[in-house]
C-alpha cells in the first residue's frame, strides 16, 4: 500500500469530504495560501478557492463563534485551531455553545462543525504552545473527541468527523505531521468509538492515546526482548469510548497501563483506569498505572522538557514492574 | 411574514401594534407565574422595550435568523412563536419549544428562525455573524440580526466579529438595545466612549434610533434589511430603549442605581404601545374600541396558553439522556 | 458560637484581609453597590470605597486579564466571577497567563491572585448558569483550586487564598450562600492540602466535594439507621489534594465512594478514586464507586434537572450496595 | 533610564543609537544560533522594528512596565536586559532571565520592569492594563507600556481592556506595531476600518508615528508618558514599521504574501539605523568611525555572550517540578 504523511492524510479526507459536500468550508488563520504553519492544508485554496478556504483575522473566540452560528444554518465548518493551548480562548464559543445547542434546543439545532488542533510537547515551543488539553475537552457533553495516532486514522476519523452531525475536535499530534503510514486509496472512514487493537500480547495491556500510541509500541517492542507480551490499544476516540475492547483486554491480561501525554491529574488517564478498575477490578492483578506529563507548565528548555513526558523506556518500566509484581507493594 | 403579508399599511400597522401588545401581555403573565411561584428559576423581562423586537422582526421573512438574549422573550414572539409553547418552555413541560430542557434563557425557535437566546451575554455574537456567513456561503439571500444589550459591548467578541463581517461583508445587522442598564449599572459607568464609534471605526455603518417608536425602528430596519441582502452589510443599530421591571423579576428594589422618576417618564411618557396605539387612533387607522379588543383577545389567549402550561406534562425522566448527541445519518 | 450564613461568612474573610493588606482589591461585574446578584459582598463598598471595590464592564476576559497584571506588579486582587460557567470565557488568562506565569519566568513573577466563583445545579437556570468546572481547572499545573463546603470553610479556606502566593480558585456552592453554620468570631485560617473528616465510621468511606458534602452526611445519617458507619471526609482542596487522610480511611473502610458535583467523565471523581486505586489497591473490598454529575448538559426542566445530580438516596443506596458487596458482580 | 541619565541631547542619542545596533545584533546572533542548528526551537526576529521599542523605552524608567510578545527580544533589550541572560534563555540554560523555563517566547525581565513577552496573541494586553490598574491603586507613578502587534488587534481582549483603561483613566499606553502582517497575512486582508478610530472611538487619544524614526518615536512617547503620568491616560500609538525576516527564522519562501521589492525598499531605504546614523554623523553628533566603534563593540559583546551561553549548563532536571507554585510566606 502506498505510504503518506499524516499531513497528506489529513489534507485528502478534507479534500475529498470538500468536492462531495458544497456546505463544508475552512476557516482559520493562515490556512489559505499558506496552507496553515504546518503546511497541512496546502493545496486547498487553489481547488476550492478563497470563498470555502477562508483566512481569518486573529480572533479565535471569534470565528469559533462563527463556525457554530454556520453549523446551525445548514453548514458544514472545519474550523482550524493553530495550536491546541489556543482552545483555552475558545471554551465558551466551544463548551457554552457548540456543545449544548442541540441539548438545549431540545434536539431542534444542530451544530456540525469540526475543530482541528493538536497536541504534544519537546518542541521547544514552551509552555504555551505544548499542551495536550484534550481531557478538558473530554469532559463537557456534547463533545466527541477524537485523536488519532498514525497517517491512517488522521484520514479516518476526520472524514468520520465532518459527516457528524455533532461538534467534534480533534486533536493531531504536531511532531506526527510527516510521520508516513500506509493509507489506502480507496475512500475509508474509521467509525468513533472502536478502539483499535495495535499489538496483541497476554501479560500487560498499554491503553494510549495519540503522541503516546508510538511511545508504547516502542515500549512494546524493547518489552518483547525481554519475553513480556503486552497488547497496545489505542482508543482512536475518547468520547465515545470503546470500553469493551479495553476491558476484554484487561480481562485478558490482568494489568494495565494507561498513558496519554495530557497532564497526569484530573486528566484522560484517571478517567480510563477508573473505568478498567470499576468493570474488570477482580481481575487485576495490580492497580492499574497511570502515566500522563507531569503537572508541570511545559518547560522551555530541552533539558527540562523532555522530562515531562512518558518515553519507550518509561513506559517499558512500568510494564515490567507489573509484570513482575513490583508495583503491588505500594498500594 | 411581513414582506408576505403586507397589502395594506394599516394590516402592517395593526401587526405591528398585536405583536408589542403580545409581548407585553407575555411578560406580565411571565411575572405573575413567577410572583406566585409557579415558574421555576427567574426570568428577564422585555417590557418596555417591545418597539425593538416589533419594529425589526416585522422587517424579517421567517428564513431570516435572529439570535435573542437572556432577556429574549421579546424577540422570540416577534419573530413569530407560538404562546403555548412558549409558557411551555418557561414551565419546562415537554411540549415547550426546547420540551423542556432550555426554559426562559435558552427559548429558540428553529420554525421562525430563532437561533435561540443566549445566557451568556454577547455568546451570540458570533453565531449571528456565523448564519450570516452561511448564506453568504450557500447562497442563499437571508439576513441574520444579532441583539444584544448595551452591557453586552464590553465582550470582546463583539470587535472580532464585527471586524469579520465588515471584511467580509456579511448580511448582519447588531442591533444594540441600550436600555442604559446592564444588571444593577448605568451605561456610562460601563461604556467608554461612543458605541456607535465604536461600530463605524470598523467601516461599519451605524445608526441610532428612537426604540420606542415603532415605526421609527422598523422603517430604519426596512432599509437596512434590504441593504444587508443585497450585499452592502454589516449594519449597526443603537437602539435607545428602557427596561420596565428589575433586571430580572426578582430585582424589586432598584433605589440605589435608578430613580423612581425615571421609570415613570419612561413608563407614563415613552411607552412604546400606548403612544403607537394613540398614533394610530389619532390617524384613524383603528379606533380606540378596536385597540382594545385587540388587547383583549390577546389577553384571553395569553391566558388560556398559561392554564394549557401549567396543565401540561413534564418530560419523562428517559428524556435527561436525548439530546445530548444528534443522531448521525445512516451510512 | 454564633452561627452565620456562607455569604456573610466569604463576605467577613474578605474584609477582614483587605484591612490587614491595602494591596488587596475586588473587582468584577456589580460587586458594589450591588454587591454581587447574591448580595455576598455587600457592605464592601461602603468600607473600603470604589477604589479597592471595583464594579467592572462585562469583560470576563479583559478583568481576569487585568487581574494578572496587578498580581505580578504587588496587587493581590480578588477577581469575583458572577457565575461558575463564565470561567470558559477566561480559561486563557486563567490557563496560560496566571497559572505559567511564575514557572516560565522561571520563579521571577508572581501571581497572587484568587477568583472566586461558584458552582452547582438544580436552581432551574438551565445549561450555562448551573455547571460545576472545578475539574478543568484542577487539570491545569499552577493554580490551586479551593470548595468550600459549609460557611465555616468558606472564611477559612477564603482567608488562606488571599494570602496564598499563586492562583487560587474558590468555587462556593450557589445553593449554600444562604446556609448558616457556626463560625467562629475569633481569626481562624483552614490549610489548604488538609481534608476534614466530617464523619467518622467503619464501613465505608465516602469522599465528597463542596455541594456533595451535606449529600453525603445526609446519607450517611440514612446509612447510620441501617446500621451501616460511613465516614465522610471533605478534601476542601483538591489542588493540593491530602491523598493520606482519605487513604488511611479507606485502608480502614475497605470501601470508597466519591461523590461530587461535576460532569463524572474526565472529572474530580476519576482522579480521586484513581488515587485511591492506586494506593490503597490491596485494602480494597469492591472498586470505587464514583458518583458525578450526568454527563449531560444541564437540562432547565425540574423534572430532568433533578435526575442530574447525586442525591442523598442516591449516595446511601450506592453505599449499602457496596458494603453489601453487591457492586461486586459487575466488575 | 532615559530620565536619569540625560545630560545632553548627544547620550541620548548615542544611547538610542546603541541600543538599536544592540537589539539588531542580538538578532543576527539568534538568528545565526537557529541556522546552525544550536537553538531549540524556533524565534522571531525584531530586525527591522528597533526604533520603536528603543523610542519607547528609552522615555521609561525602570519602574515603569512593558509586556512584549512573541517578537520580543527587541522589547527586552530596550527594556535593558542583559546580552548573556537573555542568550542563555533562547538556549536554555539554568542562567538565562527564567531560568530556561520561558525561552524566546517568554523571555521577561523583572528587575528592568519587562513583565515578559507572551506567546499568545494579545495575551499580554490585559496583564499591562492591569499593571497599569496597579499602580494607579498602590499610589505609584509608574506607566505600562503594552506591545503588540497590527495583527493582535483582532483579539477582542484589547477593546476590553481598552474599555477599562478609559473609564479608569489609566496609565497605560497601547504600543501597535504596525508591520504590515500577522505572520504570512498583510494587515489591510485582517483588519476592517481604521485601528486609530478603534482606540478613538472608545474615547482614547491615538496617534500614528513613523516607526523607523528613532526620533519622532521617542519625542512622542516622552510626551505621552509624561502625560500618562500625570493622570491623562490612556494612549494609544500606531507605529508604522516592517520586519525584515520571516514571521519566524523558519519562514524563508515569503514570495507568496509579499514582494522581494517591497523587502528591499524597506530594507535600504527605511532602515531605522542607517538612517539615524547618517543623521547623527550629518548633525555632527558622532562621526562614522564612532558609529563603526560603537558596532564593533557591541558585535564582540553579543559574540562573547553567545559563547558564554553555548557553554553555560542546562539547568538540572530537579527543576522540572520547582515553579509551579510560589512558596508561601511564613505564618
Ligand atoms: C458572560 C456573562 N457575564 C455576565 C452575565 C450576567 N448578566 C446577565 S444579564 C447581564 C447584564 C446584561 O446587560 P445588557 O447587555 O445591557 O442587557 P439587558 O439585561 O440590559 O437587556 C449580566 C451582567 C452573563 N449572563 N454572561
Ligand atoms: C492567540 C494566538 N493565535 C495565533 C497565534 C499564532 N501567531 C503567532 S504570531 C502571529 C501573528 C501576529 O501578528 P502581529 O500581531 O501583527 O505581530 P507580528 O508577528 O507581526 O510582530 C500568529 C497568528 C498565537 N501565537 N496566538
Ligand atoms: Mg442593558
Ligand atoms: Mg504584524
Amino acid at each position: 500500500m502506498r505510504e503518506i504523511t499524516l499531513s497528506k492524510a489529513v489534507n485528502e479526507a478534507i479534500a475529498e469530504e470538500m468536492r462531495r459536500d458544497p456546505a463544508i468550508f475552512l476557516l482559520g488563520e493562515d490556512v489559505a495560501e499558506a496552507g496553515t504553519p504546518f503546511k497541512v492544508l496546502s493545496g486547498l485554496v487553489e481547488e476550492f478557492g478563497p470563498e470555502r478556504v477562508i483566512d481569518t483575522p486573529i480572533s479565535e473566540p471569534g470565528f469559533m463563534g462563527m463556525a457554530v452560528g454556520a453549523a446551525m444554518t445548514g453548514s458544514r465548518p472545519i474550523v482550524d485551531l493553530m495550536f491546541g493551548d489556543f482552545i483555552f480562548l475558545i471554551m465558551d464559543q466551544l463548551c457554552n455553545q457548540a456543545a449544548k445547542t442541540h441539548y438545549m434546543s431540545g434536539g431542534k439545532l444542530k451544530v456540525p462543525l469540526v475543530l482541528r488542533t493538536n497536541l504534544g510537547a519537546t518542541r521547544r515551543s514552551a509552555a504555551q504552545h505544548s499542551q495536550s488539553l484534550h481531557a478538558l475537552v473530554a469532559h463537557i457533553p456534547g463533545l466527541k473527541v477524537a485523536l488519532p495516532s498514525s497517517a491512517y486514522e488522521a484520514k479516518g476519523l476526520m472524514k468520520t468527523a465532518i459527516r457528524d452531525n455533532n461538534p467534534v475536535v480533534i486533536f493531531e499530534d504536531k511532531l506526527m505531521y510527516n510521520d508516513k503510514a500506509p493509507v489506502p486509496e480507496e475512500e475509508y472512514l474509521i467509525p468513533f468509538g472502536e478502539a483499535a487493537v495495535l499489538r496483541e500480547g497476554r501479560d500487560v495491556t498499554i491503553v494510549a492515546t495519540s503522541s503516546m500510541v508510538q511511545v508504547s509500541l516502542k515500549a512494546a517492542e524493547m518489552l518483547a526482548a525481554d519475553g513480556i507480551s503486552a497488547e497496545v490499544i489505542d482508543p482512536r476516540t475518547i468520547v465515545p469510548l470503546d470500553e469493551e475492547t479495553i476491558l476484554e483486554s484487561v480481562r485478558k491480561t490482568s494489568r494495565a497501563i494507561v498513558v496519554d501525554e495530557g497532564h497526569q491529574s484530573f486528566g484522560v488517564t484517571a478517567e480510563i483506569a477508573s473505568r478498567i478498575s470499576e468493570k474488570a477490578f477482580y481481575h487485576l492483578d495490580a492497580p492499574v498505572i497511570r502515566m500522563g506529563a507531569m503537572d508541570v507548565p511545559v518547560p522551555f528548555s530541552p533539558a527540562l522538557e523532555d522530562l515531562t513526558v512518558p518515553t519507550p523506556d518509561g513506559v517499558a518500566e512500568a510494564a515490567r514492574r507489573i509484570v513482575r509484581g513490583e508495583t503491588r507493594d505500594a498500594a | 411574514m411581513a414582506a408576505a403579508r403586507r397589502k395594506t399599511n394599516t394590516e402592517d400597522y395593526l401587526r405591528m401594534y398585536s405583536q408589542m401588545v403580545r409581548i407585553r401581555t407575555f411578560e406580565d403573565n411571565a411575572n405573575q407565574l413567577y410572583l406566585s411561584a409557579k415558574m421555576p428559576g427567574l426570568t428577564h423581562m422585555y417590557s418596555g422595550e417591545e418597539a425593538v423586537a416589533v419594529g425589526i422582526c416585522e422587517a424579517l421573512t421567517d428564513d431570516d435568523k435572529i439570535t435573542s438574549t437572556h432577556r429574549g422573550h421579546g424577540h422570540c414572539v416577534a419573530k413569530g412563536a407560538d404562546f403555548r409553547q412558549m409558557f411551555c418552555e418557561l414551565l419546562g413541560k415537554a411540549e415547550g419549544y426546547c420540551r423542556g430542557k432550555g426554559g426562559s434563557m435558552h427559548i429558540a425557535d428553529q420554525s421562525h428562525g430563532n437561533l435561540g437566546a443566549n445566557a451568556i451575554v454577547g455568546g451570540s455574537m458570533g453565531i449571528a455573524t456565523g448564519a450570516a456567513l452561511s448564506a453568504k456561503r450557500l447562497g442563499r439571500n437571508d439576513v441574520a440580526v444579532c441583539f444584544f444589550g448595551d452591557g453586552a459591548t464590553a465582550q470582546g467578541l463583539m470587535y472580532e466579529v464585527m471586524n469579520m463581517a465588515a471584511l467580509w461583508k456579511l448580511p448582519v445587522i447588531y442591533a444594540c438595545e441600550n436600555n442604559g442598564y446592564s444588571e444593577y449599572t448605568a451605561t456610562a459607568e460601563i461604556a467608554a466612549g461612543s458605541i456607535l464609534k465604536r461600530a463605524e471605526a470598523f467601516g461599519i455603518e451605524a445608526h441610532q434610533v428612537d426604540g420606542q417608536d415603532v415605526l421609527a425602528v422598523n422603517d430604519l430596519a426596512q432599509k437596512l434589511v434590504a441593504r444587508a441582502r443585497n450585499g452592502e452589510g454589516p449594519f449597526f443599530i443603537e437602539l435607545l430603549t428602557y427596561r420596565y421591571h428589575g433586571h430580572h423579576v426578582g430585582d424589586i428594589n432598584r433605589d440605589y442605581y435608578r430613580t423612581k422618576e425615571e421609570e415613570t417618564i419612561w413608563k407614563e411618557k415613552r411607552d412604546p404601545i400606548v403612544n403607537f396605539g394613540a398614533w394610530l387612533a389619532k390617524e384613524g387607522i383603528a379606533s380606540e374600541e378596536e385597540l382594545k379588543t385587540i388587547r383583549d383577545d390577546i389577553r384571553a389567549d395569553a391566558e388560556a396558553a398559561v392554564a394549557y402550561a401549567l396543565d401540561a406534562p413534564y418530560p419523562p425522566g428517559s428524556e435527561v439522556t436525548m439530546h445530548v448527541f444528534a443522531d448521525n445519518d445512516a451510512a
